[in-house]
């Protein structure tokens, strides 16, 4: 299982790399446009180690900045599931500030909580969570009225129950969900880092970027990507065992698990 | 207060130019003045006035026109050296293309600007001052990416001449294609860049503290400066700018001297009073202010370095 | 007294079709009764009225002396995450932890306890649904189609111990088997619909109780009475 | 309803600008680090009328960037809802593209498509297709097997109709992440026009930022969510005019459409 | 030959208890046969093992001359994107239009054609649903609980109706009626649980058609049989 999916993200990249060439050499492009394989190959080496570690310091923020996103979807998920005015006062304050570009926002952020670790993680986390809430409002939002008629009828329905039941019958799209955020929060933390850090891998692109070498950039986003197939690959699994523990599909389903 | 840590915020990443900030940090100048100083690396989302204050920061770097445009607004922030006496902000073009020797010679091109940037100012005022207006040249939007440079769709490119400015060379050089420079001081237009700037708070309320740090920067920097100490120099470098090829850190080193060490033989960190009043000048003109800010008022007496 | 209605008329949003206009009926008594009549006839949507989940109908609904109603039907679920044995622990009241353990018994479903919902059969399922009712706080329970997917042996011997259990409640029994109606409900309320006038007729069943079980006879005669009517 | 909207997004406006002058006036900060009222209020008069048409311009940008990212979902979702090679081949792809910040992705857009609009709808979209490509995967993974069955069971299931099912199914679901997902269009836009374009908001919010402006960014975080607001509330209404005019849910909900 | 199952043996992943083991029938000619026992017993897991939607037992299942095997349960829904009639209109096989008005008729559900399927009453859920699978190819039908919700007059009208008009091919009806069973159906399959020897039993019931109606007798003849083996 984790072959095949670090295997999928070798093809994958090589695919892009492929293109990539054939582009410079469709095109001529010369080497500062598009650097040859032997340039990779040569600074690829040369910053492999450092990057390594780089990689692995955001994909460590991207952890935190997940766990915490979660939290805040769920959260402001829960809290703005109903349509009563103060629910959708919070889930319209949720949305605009969304839509605000995050550098716009960055030195708001700044003037507020200073440069340090808080403000990439506050970044990071910003950029997960919002597809997330926007998958928890809709599970949320909808009664799974066979099961909650009970709690209902018998006055037991507290917000915990409704969110629990609401969260368990989407199990699947939830963990679907929360397992492809670890992808937005890595992205999430590179950002942070772009903008605010003096470490992790954002930071090595942004100065690769200025320095305009792209091999430098490329071989960042080799290893982010194969990090993060072998972090989305732990958390599907630990998805799966989670919910198959709890779940035995009634149907063919239960054939093939 | 000796033991407290003062954070000193730099404009820009840590590369070249920053070469005596560094120095001045690892070979123990503030220490031996009695200070303990954080060197921060800065970025185009950092700014070094608004964390001063707020006290996220004492000693920051700015670029005249921050200076100019806080203390239209009222912000108290007063400069306290000025390290670099040349604009190092400079326009790249390829040696094949006609050469550009008085302004007039824009005409016609595709240039480079960073929009809202300074070198969007220079660059107007360039064009004003030879009568060219926004028909007769193509302005030509810069991002971080050269791409546009590179693939030659735009004639002439801003970059910092003794930072991107070599590494461009280079990369072309690699090519085969040389290079030239655009710089706008060889044609009568000083346009002030990073200056070392503090509160008036902070001046006020400790000022053999502020002296203190600006004698040990300023050190500093002579020191890094100092041909004999050039590998001592490129160490600092190497340890805070690892990204870059050696050779290309030695020629941006190289690039960095006559910038900051003027031919004039002034000392390292002197104000350019006159600079500053052309920068005023320059942003009233190009309705950057809408008022005088008298920008001589934030600069330490005299324009002499503490 | 017990529940009244009338003049009830009720259509649903949208819908152009009344499901019933100018209905009226009285349950005069606790004891277990019955809602018959074919279906669509509108059996769901008049329990549903009186418990309370339909509003937007128009008469007159007097629930009389009944304070609680409890809605029940053959479709809901148990959540997964838990074994229906811990479910049916944490919503027993407090002191009716013997009831529950009888009611296991009698319903007969010891040997899945441990099972999740998802992983019981369709009767199986009904069970449960109907036991953690009753184990609440109800002065009417109407039972839609609760126990159609239940075997007869098995539903027999659960009405006969509901009637034992709780002798002073109303129940409202919803079923499409009208030999069972006849033979254990005590009013048979029986819909027809809103072509005739009037639109229910009242029947009494033979009520049978552990301790009085009425002859073949007694149900035939019943049976005919309702047959005719519908 | 189009009022509430609107009057919630002005609260909630009004409540950050409030804030951000109790920081000002609290630590006594100059016009400088956080503009006084009066210089927001001539600032943003000054510059009203252009940074509207700006706002618009985006906003056009968002609205087609949203149609594509739409359709990217739903062909990617689609493609890739099996658990064959194929599909989580596509899957794992899609993941890993999307870790890549578009900062350092961006040149090579650049390079293949130029600066123009196509690049900076392009950025737009991928953007804000990746959340909705999560929701769209975890609905279209997950069988409805009460109603797939007849359809499996006589031979009759297509993927188009297998899809129909589930995207039904869960139509409330998909509403709501894709009227959500038009933040992340806008967002995707600005975010596009900041590191790309000419025109639009996201480039005067760069102007800005590089101008240490602050009024301006208020200004243009103002309109932006002010657009935001009216188009979320068009895109609400016409999703709640499709699907009420689908679905009439059987139970309590009935009653209060 | 029919449908032969020997020592067919089933139970659900993960789970230690059997199904079923040991478990042999045979139908033996086409007909409208049964699937009767208790809740619980396996009568849906055993439907769905000859249907093919369950595999991973073991023991010997021999379809014999049966090609198409459909099963239809009765919680299955229509898409609720089009009224029922369109979606009808779309699943009827070239040539069985005819058929399909007729059955419509027969069904009693020609004043619902225009709604949805969440519209309707379960009742007439379960009749749409079972209504559709008619329509298809298939030489044995599984009716799990097809008509659960369905009144008893309409159910006859139904049971009489599909007897009459498919004569040749298997069914295979599951129903916790015994009465019913017992009057309509052929063949009567037995299924009396994992704890008894031999697990399953067979017999014949009336098989009562338009032309064929047993009275009451033969009737309480075949029940007693059939109680008093299960
Ligand atoms: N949500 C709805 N919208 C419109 N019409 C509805 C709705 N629900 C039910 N109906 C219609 O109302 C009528 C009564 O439905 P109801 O469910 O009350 O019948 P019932 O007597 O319970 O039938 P059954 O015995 O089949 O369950 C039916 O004709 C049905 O089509
Ligand atoms: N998915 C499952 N996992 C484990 N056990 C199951 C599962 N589904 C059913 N069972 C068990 O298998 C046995 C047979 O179930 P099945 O549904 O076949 O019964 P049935 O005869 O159809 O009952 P009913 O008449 O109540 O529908 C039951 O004891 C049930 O608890
Ligand atoms: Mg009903
Ligand atoms: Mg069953």
């Amino acid at each position: 299982m984790l072959g095949r999916r670090i295997l999928q993200f070798f093809l994958i990249f090589a695919l892009g790399l492929f293109g990539l060439m054939g582009v410079k050499y469709g095109l001529g492009l010369s080497d500062y446009v598009i650097p040859g394989p032997g340039e990779i190959i040569t600074t690829s080496r040369a910053v492999a180690h450092d990057y390594f570690f780089d990689t692995l310091n955001t994909l460590m923020v991207a952890v935190i900045g997940q766990a915490i996103s979660i939290f805040m979807a769920f959260f402001v998920g829960i809290t703005a599931r109903k349509s009563t005015w103060a629910g959708t006062l919070i889930k319209a304050a949720a949305y605009n500030i969304q839509a605000y570009p995050i550098v716009a926002v960055a030195p708001i952020i700044f003037i507020l909580l200073g440069d340090g670790f808080t403000s990439r993680l506050l970044i990071a986390a910003m950029i997960c969570y919002f597809p997330l809430l926007l998958s928890v409002i809709g599970i949320m939002a909808e009664p799974v009225t066979d099961m909650e008629h009970f709690y209902i009828a018998t006055g037991r329905m507290r917000w915990q129950l409704e969110v629990k039941i609401r969260a368990f019958e989407n199990i699947g799209k939830l963990t679907t969900v929360i397992a492809g955020s670890s992808t937005l929060a890595m992205a999430g933390t590179i950002v942070a880092e772009f903008i605010a850090a003096n470490q992790g891998i954002g930071h090595s692109i942004r100065i690769a970027l200025y320095q305009s070498d792209l091999s430098r950039i490329l071989t960042a986003l080799f290893l982010i990507g194969l990090f993060l197939s072998i972090y989305q690959e732990i958390l599907e699994g630990v998805g799966k065992r989670l919910t198959s523990g709890w779940i035995l599909p009634k149907g063919v389903e239960s054939e093939d698990l | 207060d000796c033991g407290e840590t003062l954070n000193y915020r730099l404009k820009w990443l840590f590369n070249t130019s920053v070469v005596g900030d560094l120095y001045a940090q690892d070979f123990g100048f503030f220490q031996r003045a009695g200070l303990t100083v954080n060197v921060k690396a800065g970025g185009p989302e950092r700014d070094a006035i608004r964390e001063l204050e707020l006290g996220h920061a004492t000693f920051g770097v700015a670029s005249a026109d921050q200076v100019i445009r806080a203390r239209a607004k009222g912000a108290p922030v007063v400069v306290i050296a000025q390290l670099f006496q040349v604009n190092p902000l400079q326009w790249i073009y390829r040696g094949v293309k006609p050469a550009i020797n008085t302004p007039s010679d824009l005409k016609g091109r595709i240039l480079g600007v960073t929009f809202g940037g300074n070198d969007e100012t220079i660059m107007r005022t360039l064009m004003a001052r030879a009568s060219l207006t926004e028909k007769d040249v193509t302005l030509f939007s810069v991002r971080y990416d050269y791409t546009p440079f590179y693939q030659d769709r735009v004639d002439i490119w801003p970059c910092y001449r003794n930072a991107q400015g070599i590494m461009l060379a280079d990369k072309l050089g690699q090519a085969g294609e040389a290079v030239r420079f655009f710089n706008p001081a060889d044609h009568g237009i000083t346009f002030v860049a990073n200056s070392v700037v503090t509160s008036a708070k902070t001046l006020e309320r400790n000022p053999e503290m502020v002296q203190a740090f600006a004698k040990a920067l300023i050190s500093g920097w002579e020191a890094s400066l100092m041909p004999e100490n050039r590998d001592k120099a490129l160490a600092v470098l190497r340890k805070y700018n690892r990204d870059t090829p050696e050779e290309l850190r030695q020629k941006q080193l190289d690039a960095t001297r006559p910038l900051v060490l003027p031919e004039s033989g002034a000392r390292v960190g002197t104000i350019d009073l006159k600079g500053w009043k052309q920068t005023e000048t320059i942003m009233l003109e190009q309705g950057l202010i809408s008022k005088p800010v008298h920008v001589e008022k934030a600069l330490f007496p005299g324009g002499k370095p503490l | 007294m017990g529940l009244t209605c009338q003049h009830l008329e009720y259509r649903y949003p949208r819908s152009e079709e009344w499901v019933f206009r100018d209905l009226s009926f009285c349950l005069d008594r606790p004891g277990f009764h019955s809602l018959f009549g074919p279906s669509g006839v509108g059996k769901t949507s008049l329990a549903r009225v009186i418990a309370g989940e339909i509003n937007g109908f128009s008469g007159t609904l007097d629930r009389g002396e009944i304070n609680t109603v409890l809605y029940t039907y053959n479709q809901e679920r148990l959540p997964g995450w838990a074994p229906i044995e811990r479910h049916l622990d944490r919503i027993t009241p407090e002191g009716r932890e013997d009831l529950r353990e009888h009611l296991i018994e009698i319903f007969g479903l010891v040997p899945v306890m441990g099972q999740t919902f998802s992983q019981l059969s369709l009767g199986q399922q009904n069970r449960i649904n109907l036991l953690r009712y009753l184990l609440q706080d109800f002065q009417l329970m109407i039972m839609d189609e609760s126990l159609a997917n239940v075997d007869e042996r098995s539903k027999e011997t659960i009405l006969l111990e509901i009637k034992e259990l709780f002798p002073d409640r109303y129940f409202l029994y919803i079923s499409h088997n009208l030999i069972e109606v006849a033979r254990f409900c005590d009013r048979i309320l029986l819909f027809r619909g809103i072509g005739k006038s009037p639109q229910s007729l009242t029947f009494t069943g033979l009520d049978t109780r552990k301790t009085n079980q009425p002859g073949r006879d007694a149900l035939d005669a019943v049976l005919l009475e309702i047959m005719n009517a519908g």
